[in-house]
């Protein structure tokens, strides 16, 4: 197996067009720092989300995965986020009882105006990831 | 035919250029396979950055585009034009977001190049999956049907025929104009409702853009916004009439609560207790009096009758209340007034001016547990007051203050058109702040107080917001171009569980019941691919977004 | 009857080793990746549990320790490997797949049906003594495998798959390469070459093809021999056992429809198969009229619909791997009769699955002068 | 209380007279249960016309060749049935049923269930040498005792969902040490009352007997715990679930006879679930090697999510399993507690709607963390 270099994290984020892609540009915009960990994939809205995705992210490497949405209440598409939540619920669920580190996946209510938030959760889920170490998946061969 | 992927990489003057170390970007990514050429532009969004890609695709022959400048929220739309002008489909392009989420989020110039080279690798792999997706052009027809012909309908239709739209109105009573006809006034300025509704009927009927259908309902609504087929039915003809339309407007009004349901008040009961539209009527015929012809001497008026059993506040109620205050001291100079309420609700500017402006003519009881009696031949109003204390109230006459409720053919509305009804069973705008008169069908609005309790004037406005709404979107011969990012189900591989059409937002999924398949229908999908992620076997998947898209783009990305 | 099948090749180069067979397969193939014949190499590697073997392809040589190319058992089939990772195209890198005789065969016929692109892919195989059932080796892995091995040495097949134990062709060469055990001196073993692939192989690594495998030759000849007649007695004994209609219900009647056999079967490629499409599927009133005609059916009824439907679509290409058996729940002995019934269906056509590249699937051909014993039902 | 109807007959004799008379009166056209269908003694699922085909027709045979639920979700498919059958299943399988439902795989229209409190099954390839058959005696002592049989499905040894939820008749065996005498059956629904008008027996008011059967859940759940222990101290990481998982050969034979997997093509068997040679590359860079053909972990996790939420602990996939993988203890794990995190459980209300299709506005305020 790969020998391990120290360690910058890989984090995949899903983020909404419409909220979350948006709060994400105006972080930039606005030139708040944060850790370029982070790896953007826009998706039109939460919902298109499906829990095979962050799956395949966590076996194919990624650190953590993070998936953003407009608040409750707000979906662009009425109620896909409130569908997402489910999702997301039900998959962290099937991850931690099967032993593996729920806290590796993260869900977050951005809004379009949100670049602060944004910025924020970033910088704390790296932080986090960082804490929860390498994603031991990347070395293995035999998935 | 092989594939040539041309990569681009915009410096954006100053702002890409200072944070990305380029040169490292174009050397990690030109190995990748079939990457033909990739190359770096100081400003590609600019009319030269255009031009020099446009060519740079004729010379190169690429068939496929990934651009990495700005957000996709600034420039994607201009780079699929330059694709269409250099003759490939716009959606066989990719761009990648290296400035606003790269970057300007670090300072680190090492770290924001490892990321861009990430991202460019991702959108480089993710856009060998793409497929040309052609755009539809639909034919609109820009005929507007509303219904409902009380104030919101009528003002509507004036702001579309006005700019010379044809208009269907379709009211169910044998004339137009709605509740407005029964008040003498309305509130806060006091000035009579017929000078504002009679002068709009008028402009109405002197135009021949609008066909007014009265003692008619709405029958049958199908197609999809710019082309919508209806039928219309009135009363008394065999035959519905059926005409097409591009949108609807719906302005059913609303009904107000029937006492009869809070027998506390007695309502029904006592001949002397009257709801808020019986004494509008009755102020309207020019005399205010008691079933026995004599004037009353004493009116108490009951506020929030219905608001526990509706659970909201209806907005209105509190002014017309104070209106009827300014009816009855105007014909009944030496009347005595009391409101019984529990709360008032005098929102904005004008309202609170007309509240002082009135309260010296009324006494205000703030009360609670009302409930009136009969006590020799005099209505005995028995109530807690603030404090609690027990207390009573003999007066000659009682109005109910009833709450706003939906019309009791809503539901069956809805059904015909598809729309949701939200609390309270009012009709549910598409989003209370970025869609407050669309609603979950496109082409379809909601305006006044079906939508929920409303003032004329918020009325007003939501009219001609809609009609606005309308005129931007509908215009003559300009076809509409529905989304082409849609949902699509493979019939081969659909399962037909339904979960598909349980999680659609927008009904634009229905089920062959012959073939047991649920089917789309791409002309109104809204592409959001929440029927993708919860179809289980990937027979629904979204264009632009499939399952290999996302997924080569994770995979690069995480490599 | 089905005929002895020879090897017709006769060149080759013997190499001397202190290795034993797993060994000498391992050092070859990483001499070939320091040569840059091969960027990486597939083989069966124990997994980390020690449970099992998995194909693993490998470019980090050290991963080359728990290789084992001489498995005690096969987990998956070979060929669904090489089409699992070809099927949609060629890739960049040149690999070297290391797997049992019948596991090249499967591939072969896969690649008949463009289910794998062989182009950047060298085949090696060996003499293959045979793999254990699953399921045996799964009782004690750790006992399991010094037993194999020693069964391996004595050359006893008894421990071995049924199929395994009646294999005719477990030397035969239908990929580039192959490592030839059998009639080998103490301390050396065979390489043989039977494509230009091949050739250009052992060319690049420096080895001398001469004619000097006549002893692997002729021991294969002598083995295929004794392997045949086993292979037609067994045949003969299961066709009383197993044939005619009670027969085949009775045997098929534990079936449990999970069609594990169809899913690991190397030749069964359709992503969808017929028997689990809605083809098979019928009304409420079609199973209760077929219901009422006999007075009471099974349910589901069309079990022996399916096996004798898959003998239909697979068996002229049936490699007698003995993968089906091993995935049945219900111990049906699938593998020995679908074994028996290819032979019978590929004589028809003196066809061999997997034999060649250059034979085609005998369906999707045809002789004009051939067959007549089948007219008018003599 | 229930309405009841207590049969003063052995348990055996008793149902199949009931059965054959249900087909004799025309109260339905067709039987559908548990069937000797040849002299080994092979048993299999059956649909049964004809009343003399039910002599050798053992409807509570402790085996469960494939789940019931399955079958009736093929039976009815294609519509529901016109006439009316009758079919005899156990707890989990009625459950499994119900959940197909809700997914449009099936119709509940004209058939009636009869189902009991049920003591679980024997392992499928227990069924092969006969060895069920030796065990009947002692599987009957135990539960007319509440005991747990030994040797049964750990699935079964472990659940606590043994008396069927929607069944029209159900059938009291646990804890009845007079079945071969008498037994009774709960008319649990008008459907039910129906039914039972065709035999003679005593009608009365009556319901499952508590105590035993609370007994009876805590020894189940006490073994539950056991097994859940066990896996949970495997279940340790990617590692451990590549220990767990690693030999799996990918039959796919677990998908295959699960009651809730019901796509024409599973999404790992589709085009989603095949890797270009490109992928296979990038991963071997990455990782030095790389299993082929991937995904093991990826088919056996992504299945959890897809079925986690319906399993309803059959054991099916346990049996079918070339490679003793302990997938049933692992999904009725995993799926118990997704199941109670929308406090749901599969197949107990055919109306209430799968927890993935719905939502409310207001829960799970603490995703954000």
């Amino acid at each position: 197996m790969k020998k391990d270099e120290e360690f910058n994290p890989k984090i995949l984020a899903f983020l909404c067009n419409w909220c979350s892609y948006a709060g994400a540009d105006i972080a930039g915009t606005s030139r708040l720092q944060y850790p370029p960990a982070i790896l953007p994939i826009r998706v039109m809205c939460s919902s298109r989300v499906d829990p095979l995705f962050i799956l395949r992210a966590y076996l194919g490497g990624a650190d953590g995965v993070l998936v953003a949405g407009c608040h409750p209440g707000d979906c662009h598409y009425q109620e896909g986020n409130y569908y997402t939540r489910r999702r997301f619920m039900m998959l962290k669920k099937v991850v931690e009882e099967v032993g593996l580190e729920p806290n590796r996946f993260r869900l977050s209510w951005v809004s379009a105006s949100e670049g602060q938030k944004y910025a924020k959760v970033a910088t704390e889920f790296t932080g986090k990831i960082k804490e929860v170490g390498k994603n031991p998946a990347i070395n293995e061969i035999f998935l | 035919m092989t594939m040539k992927i041309g990569v681009y990489i915009c410096e954006c003057g100053p702002n890409i250029s200072e944070k990305v170390d380029i040169d490292k970007v174009i050397d990690a990514v030109s190995s990748m396979s079939d990457v033909a050429v990739v190359d770096r532009y100081k400003l590609l969004c600019s009319s030269d950055g255009k031009k020099f890609l446009e060519e740079e695709i004729k010379k190169h022959g690429l068939t496929h585009l990934v651009v990495s400048a700005c957000s996709p929220k600034q420039h994607e739309k201009t780079f699929m034009e330059v694709c269409e002008n250099a003759g490939i489909n716009p959606y066989l392009f990719q761009i990648v977001n290296i400035r606003e989420q790269c970057a300007w989020i670090t300072e680190d110039k090492d770290e924001a190049t490892e990321k861009a080279i990430r991202l460019t690798k991702a959108a480089i792999r993710r856009v060998r999956y793409h497929a040309p997706l052609e755009k539809k052009e639909i034919e609109c027809n820009t005929d507007v049907l509303v219904i409902g012909g009380g104030i919101a309908g009528i003002e509507a239709s004036l702001q579309l025929v006005s700019a010379n739209r044809k208009v269907y109105l379709v009211e169910k009573t044998q004339s137009i104009g709605g509740l407005l006809t029964n008040f003498e006034k309305t509130f806060p300025d006091m000035q009579p409702s017929s000078a504002l509704i009679n002068q709009k009927i008028q402009s109405l009927n002197n135009n021949e853009n609008i066909k007014v259908f009265t003692d008619s309902e709405v029958e049958e609504v199908l197609g999809f916004f710019g082309n919508f087929e209806i039928k219309v039915k009135k009363k008394a003809e065999e035959e519905p009439i059926e005409f097409d339309v591009g949108a609807v407007v719906v302005a059913t009004g609303s009904n107000i609560f029937d006492p009869k349901k809070t027998p506390q008040y007695g309502y029904g009961k006592f001949d002397n207790v009257i709801n808020s539209l019986e004494f509008e009527k009755m102020n309207l015929s020019g005399k205010i009096s008691l079933k026995n012809g004599k004037i009353p001497k004493s009116v108490a008026i009951i506020h929030c009758v219905g608001r526990n059993e509706k659970k909201y506040c209806s907005e209105i109620c509190c002014m017309y209340s104070l209106k009827f205050v300014r009816y009855l001291t105007n014909k009944i100079p030496d009347v005595k007034v009391s409101n019984f309420y529990s709360d008032l609700c005098l929102p904005g500017k004008s309202y609170q001016k007309f509240y002082e402006q009135t309260k010296g003519n009324t006494d205000f009881v703030r009360s609670m547990d009302v409930k009136i009696t009969e006590k020799d031949g005099k209505l005995n109003i028995e109530y807690k007051d603030e404090t609690g204390k027990k207390s009573d109230l003999s007066v000659d006459m009682v109005i109910l203050s009833s709450a706003i409720e939906p019309t009791s053919d809503a539901s069956k509305l809805a059904e015909i058109i598809g729309m949701s009804q939200g609390d309270g069973g009012f009709f549910a705008e598409e989003h209370e702040k970025l869609g407050p008169v669309s609603t979950s069908t496109e082409g379809v609005y909601v305006v006044g107080s079906s939508q929920d309790p409303k003032s004329i004037s918020e009325t007003m406005v939501q009219s001609e917001a809609a009609a606005g709404e309308i005129l931007s979107s509908l215009v003559p011969g300009k076809k509409i171009e529905p989304e082409v990012k849609v949902s699509h189900i493979s019939e081969s591989l659909c399962t037909g569980c339904k979960t598909c059409l349980s999680v659609c937002s927008y009904g634009v999924i229905t089920f062959n019941e012959e073939k047991k398949i649920s089917v789309v229908n791409e002309a109104i999908c809204r592409g959001c691919g929440n029927c993708a992620a919860a179809c289980p076997s990937g027979a629904a998947t979204i264009k632009h977004f499939t399952f290999d898209q996302i997924y080569q783009e994770l995979m690069e990305a995480v490599k | 009857m089905s005929k002895v099948e020879g090897t017709p090749i006769t060149k080759g180069a013997i190499i001397s080793t202190k290795l034993n067979t797993n060994e000498s397969i391992i050092e070859f193939l990483k001499k070939a990746m320091d040569k840059k014949v091969f960027d990486a190499v597939l083989v069966p590697v124990r997994v980390p549990a020690g449970d099992s073997f998995a194909y693993v392809l490998i470019e980090d040589k050290s991963l080359l320790k728990d290789a084992a190319p001489l498995s005690p058992i096969m987990s998956v089939q070979g060929a669904k490997a090489i089409s699992g990772m070809t099927k949609l195209g060629k890739g960049n890198m040149k690999i070297g797949a290391v797997m049992r005789p019948c596991e090249i065969r499967a591939t072969v016929e896969l690649t008949k049906i463009n289910q794998t692109n062989l182009e950047n892919i060298t085949l090696i195989s060996m003499d293959c003594p045979g793999v254990m059932p699953i399921s045996d080796f799964l009782k004690d892995p750790e006992k399991s495998m010094k037993i194999y091995e020693d069964a391996v040495k004595r050359s006893d097949d008894k421990i071995m798959r049924p199929v395994c134990q009646i294999c005719d062709k477990s030397s035969m060469v239908s990929g580039d390469l192959h490592i030839g055990t059998l009639g080998a001196k103490k301390g050396t073993f065979f390489i043989v070459s039977n494509s230009q692939k091949g050739n250009e192989v052992m060319n690049k690594l420096g080895i001398e093809l001469k004619d000097n495998v006549d002893d692997w030759r002729n021991k294969v000849q002598d083995v295929f021999e004794e392997k045949h007649k086993k292979r037609e007695k067994s045949h003969k004994d299961l066709k009383a056992k197993t044939t005619g209609l009670d027969n085949l219900i009775n045997t098929f009647s534990k079936c449990i429809n999970c069609h594990n056999c169809m899913k690991v079967c190397p030749i069964c490629y359709c992503r969808l198969c017929y028997f689990d499409s809605d083809k098979v599927k019928h009304t409420s009133e079609d199973y209760l009229d077929q219901a009422e005609r006999k007075g009471s059916i099974r349910f589901l009824p069309d079990t022996l619909l399916f096996h004798m439907g898959r003998m239909m679509h697979m068996s002229l290409s049936c490699v007698s791997c003995g993968s089906c058996e091993d995935a049945c729940p219900m111990s049906i002995p699938v593998a020995q009769i679908f074994s028996m019934v290819a032979d019978e269906t590929q004589d028809l056509f003196d066809y061999v699955s997997g034999r060649s590249l250059d034979e085609p699937i005998p369906l999707v051909g045809y002789k004009e002068d051939e067959l007549h014993e089948m007219e008018d039902a003599k | 209380m229930t309405k009841a109807l207590k049969i003063n007959k052995n348990i055996e004799q008793g149902i199949l007279e009931f059965l054959k008379l249900l087909l004799k009166n025309g109260k339905v056209k067709g039987v559908f249960t548990l069937k000797k269908i040849n002299d080994e003694g092979s048993i299999a699922y059956s649909l049964i016309t004809e009343p003399e085909e039910l002599n050798n027709a053992v409807p509570f045979y402790p085996l469960m060749p494939v789940n019931a639920g399955k079958l009736l979700s093929r039976f009815t498919l294609k519509g529901s049935t016109k006439e009316p059958v009758v079919a005899v299943v156990k707890p989990c399988e009625l459950r499994g049923f119900v959940e197909l439902i809700k997914r449009e795989q099936g119709s509940l229209e004209n058939l009636f269930i009869i189902s009991s409190t049920c003591g679980g099954v024997y392992p499928t390839n227990m069924a092969v040498d006969g060895t069920i058959e030796k065990n009947l005696s002692k599987y009957w002592d135990a539960v007319k005792k509440a005991e747990i049989p030994a040797e049964i499905r750990p699935a079964c040894k472990g659940c606590v969902e043994f008396i069927p939820y929607t069944a029209d008749i159900t059938v009291d065996l646990i804890g009845k040490k007079d079945i071969d005498k008498q037994f009774t059956m709960l008319l649990n629904t008008k459907k039910g009352e129906e039914l039972a008008e065709v035999i003679k027996g005593e009608f009365l008011e009556k319901d499952l007997d508590k105590e035993t059967l609370d007994k009876f859940r805590d020894k189940r759940k006490a073994e539950e715990k056991k097994l859940f222990e066990k896996i949970d101290s495997e279940m340790k990481g990617i590692s451990g679930l590549v220990d767990i998982f690693g030999k799996c050969i990918g039959c796919h034979g677990c998908m295959r006879v699960c009651p809730i997997c019901y796509c024409k093509l599973c999404e790992f068997e589709s085009p989603d679930s095949e890797y270009s040679p490109s992928s296979y590359e990038s991963e071997v860079k990455k990782r030095g090697g790389v299993r082929v053909p991937q995904g093991v972990l990826y088919y056996q996790l992504g299945r959890l999510t897809h079925v986690g939420i319906s399993c309803v602990g059959c054991g099916a996939c346990d049996d079918v399993c070339p490679v003793d993988i302990p997938l049933a203890t692992i999904f009725k794990k995993v799926g118990e507690s997704v199941q109670k995190m929308f406090n749901y459980i599969p197949g107990k209300d055919v109306d209430e709607p799968l927890p993935l299709v719905t939502f409310e506005k207001e829960e799970f305020s603490e995703v954000e963390k």
